[in-house]
């Protein structure tokens, strides 16, 4: 675990400590040995349900609803522009977050349909963020979310970078994975920036990476197995949050946003697989 | 309105495996809401499949089963064409049919 | 890994004459035996079923996970080389309600079946077979059910 | 409260850095402005602007939510320090610069200064329910009630007993942690806690739950016996109460805890 270089010149100074962390680290390679057959079983018990995922029930309900006319203005979202032009659903999502000409903002998926829902179908965008999630027009989001991403399953992701605000979302989605605060001193790179930890029995991706943001981004939105319903990427950036002891970030706020930006461009090239499965 | 089922069909050498997912609730009647209230009962209780028209298996199912069902089986002697259906129907009388052809 | 998913065969439709033939046949043949899905105890089920008490059986075979990361969904098969097999019964031994399906089985197809049900907590999984003959086996899985998430 | 908020807007305008972002409003002049200034006193080479751009888009973007209120987004200098420290493989890996260095043996003393012993002499409790608070993962969240106290989450990150299959891997495994260090009768225990205030497995086991920092300035780990700045605002109080960090110390040292079986 301890490289000899820098870090032994740091571990010098305080060695008494080291002395009880190497203690420690020798019985944490023990443990990772034992995980094993704990691995192999939840292994086991993921791939069941994998083969049919609940998922699909929510995707069908999503495209029925982007068809159906709906709202004050009773259109139906079929000339949403998701980034690829109206009405051109495959592909999109994997191209997302990106710059939109007409709101002059970097949008996720679902900062991106609210904003249809309002100029399309006559929605109030600021209702929709004061709802809950899975209530109400939110719900419906889920299922929309649910149904677009699945337009994209096995396309390779290439969220862009060619607009300045693009980079600055990256730059400012980096700066916030990093930020440490609240009650617990938590960042998300406290548990996303290292392979092959979990949380309980959890996995936690590891999001620095293109395999670990490819994991994480390109299997949200997902089935939660302990919701039973359709969880999108706002929710579960809420939740991780919530977690975190951090304040509520607003749903579809520039945060949540250029987190995405974050994951979906260090996902650049993995392959897309929502909606997934969770726990 | 019951939202639909997705039934896939894997068919090699006259058997065909079927797998349905059901889009239900499945309340157990064990659930307490957030009062602290039961949350009552609210599951399918018969689910049947028939094959070209005749009833090939049926079951009867508590709130033990999970939310958004799935089931497998296996028919024998399928050919392509034959339609399967799948019919289930709750302890509030509602009921949903969809159908599938073995290819 | 998911592959095959999108080709997924889908006829929504609701077929008048069938439904009416499938309510018919709900009617006729299926009484909801609610006394079974009363009983408190899997002795309690035997005798709501009118069932002796089964005998363990190897040519029983369970398919369950070892572990499961949540309770709420946990996919159980069950297969078995009686050839004569009529019905199963699917119980979670610690559940408050310990049964939770009964399949009812024909000619026409075999007798592997797979179904996803709530485990209250770690608990044994049973099948029983029911044979045509008025035998009955059964055989048992544990599937614990740990906690998961940070919540705790 | 005033004085430190005119202290930071003095100290930020003198170095011309955030004039054009300080907003009007009490609550955001107080985040962000003694964020940059104790960021620039600090010496961290970090690009600035895009620090502004993102505490600026922080602030906009979220709101308080039951006991989770702004200020706890406002970092205190170990929470900044740590902030840009990336990339690491190992937490005790930090940067090569010698300042670096300096800044973080500063940070964890700061730290370590923060530990006091238990009042009473005793570092002990209950093991048993040292087992229930590490197995609680609740308090401090927005859905959590203020009032209610908060669990260690330690099943979240470490294998304890060796019961509980359910374990996270970010932390080292605390299975057999007294067995694997020389406590392996209840004579040992007694002996070492009669000399609780010595004992250095004693002293450390309390000292990294009380506050982790003092040993390893950017681990993951919660400081969990220590009041900072930043949470005397809106709740007070650390995560863990002495009483609480006194069962733990049992679950991990008492040789009949199920952690040593």
């Amino acid at each position: 675990m301890f490289s000899f270089n820098t870090p032994f010149k740091f571990v010098l100074k305080h060695l008494g400590a080291a002395l009880l962390y190497a203690y420690a680290w020798s019985a944490f390679a023990q443990a990772q040995q034992l995980g094993v057959s704990t691995d192999a079983a939840l292994a086991q018990y993921r791939s069941m349900l994998q083969d049919a995922n609940p998922a699909d029930l929510y995707v069908a309900k999503g495209q029925a609803l982007w068809t159906k006319a709906r709202g004050p203005k009773a259109q139906s979202l079929e000339s949403c522009d998701l980034g690829l032009g109206p009405g051109v659903v495959k592909g999109a999502w994997v191209q997302m977050p990106r710059y939109f000409n007409d709101t002059r903002r970097v949008q996720d998926l679902e900062s991106r349909l609210v904003t249809c829902m309002e100029a399309i179908q006559g929605f109030n965008t600021q209702e929709i963020i004061a709802q809950d999630f899975s209530k109400g027009e939110r719900a419906n989001i889920a299922l929309l979310a649910a149904y677009v991403s699945s337009e994209s399953q096995g396309m390779t992701f290439k969220v862009p970078q060619e607009h300045a605000l693009e980079r600055e979302m990256y730059a400012s989605g980096q700066e916030l994975f990093y930020m440490r605060g609240g009650t617990h001193d938590f960042s998300c790179a406290s548990c996303h920036t290292q392979d092959g930890r979990r949380i309980r029995l959890q996995d936690l991706p590891n999001l620095s990476t293109s395999a670990g943001a490819g994991f994480a981004f390109g299997t949200w939105p997902a089935y939660r197995v302990s919701m039973g319903s359709i969880w999108t990427m706002q929710q579960r950036l809420a939740d991780c949050f919530r977690q975190q002891r951090f304040p509520k970030p607003k749903y579809v706020s520039p945060a949540t946003v250029a987190l995405s930006v974050f994951m979906g461009v260090n996902a650049s090239g993995q392959v897309a697989d929502a909606p997934g499965l969770k726990r | 309105m019951s939202d639909p089922m997705r039934i896939r069909l894997q068919s090699a050498g006259g058997l065909t495996t079927v797998k349905v997912l059901m889009s239900h609730e499945m309340e157990s009647g064990q659930r307490k809401d957030e009062d602290g209230k039961i949350v009552p009962i609210w599951n399918i209780q018969d689910v049947f499949a028939t094959l070209n028209g005749r009833v090939v298996m049926s079951s009867e199912w508590g709130g033990g089963v999970s939310k958004n069902p799935f089931l497998q089986f296996v028919l024998k002697g399928t050919k392509p064409g034959d339609k399967l259906s799948i019919t289930w129907r709750d302890n509030k009388g509602d009921t949903r049919t969809d159908e599938a052809v073995v290819s | 890994m998911r592959t095959g998913r999108r080709e997924v065969l889908k006829k929504g439709a609701l077929v008048a004459g069938l439904l009416m033939q499938s309510l018919g046949y709900l009617r006729s043949a299926n009484a909801y035996q609610q006394n079974a899905f009363d009983a408190k105890s899997v002795l309690d089920l035997y005798k709501s079923l009118g069932l002796s008490v089964p005998v363990e059986s190897k040519q029983i075979t369970l398919t369950t996970p070892e572990i499961a990361e949540n309770g709420a969904v946990v996919q159980v098969a069950a297969n078995t080389t009686y050839n004569n097999i009529k019905r199963w019964i699917f119980m979670v031994e610690k559940n408050p309600v310990p049964l939770v399906a009964i399949f009812n089985l024909t000619e026409d197809v075999t007798p592997a079946v797979t179904l996803r049900c709530k485990f209250a907590q770690t608990s044994d999984f049973l099948a029983v077979a029911q044979l045509n003959d008025g035998k009955v086996f059964f055989a048992r899985k544990e599937v614990k059910v740990t906690l998961g998430g940070c919540g705790g | 409260m005033q004085s430190f908020i005119q202290k930071c807007r003095v100290s930020c305008s003198t170095k011309g850095l955030c004039s054009g972002l300080i907003a009007s409003t009490l609550l955001l002049s107080l985040l962000s402005s003694c964020s940059w200034t104790q960021q620039t006193n600090l010496g961290i080479d970090t690009d600035r602007s895009v620090q502004e751009k993102t505490l600026s888009l922080v602030f906009e973007s979220f709101e308080p939510k039951g006991q989770a209120e702004l200020h706890r987004l406002k970092q205190d200098r170990t929470q900044q320090f740590c902030s840009t420290q990336r990339g690491l493989k190992d937490q005790s890996q930090l940067t090569q610069s010698t300042t670096q260095d300096q800044l973080a043996e500063q940070i964890r003393l700061e730290n370590q200064a923060l530990i006091t012993p238990p009042k009473d002499g005793n570092y002990f409790g209950d093991f048993k329910r040292g087992e229930l608070i590490a197995q609680d993962g609740r308090g401090k969240t927005w859905s959590d009630p203020s009032e209610s106290p908060s669990g260690g989450n330690c099943y979240n990150c470490h294998r304890i007993s060796k019961n509980e299959l359910s374990y996270g891997t970010l932390g080292p495994s605390l299975y057999q942690f007294a067995k694997l260090r020389g406590i392996n009768s209840a004579k040992d225990f007694a002996q070492a806690s009669q000399n609780s205030s010595t004992d250095p497995l004693i002293q450390y086991t309390w000292g990294v739950l009380m506050n982790s920092k003092a040993y390893n300035v950017c681990t993951v780990m919660p400081r969990f016996g220590v009041t900072l700045n930043h949470k005397t605002q809106g709740h007070g109080g650390p995560i863990l109460n002495e009483q609480q960090i006194k069962d733990l110390m049992s679950l991990l040292l008492d040789p009949r805890s199920p952690v040593n079986e």
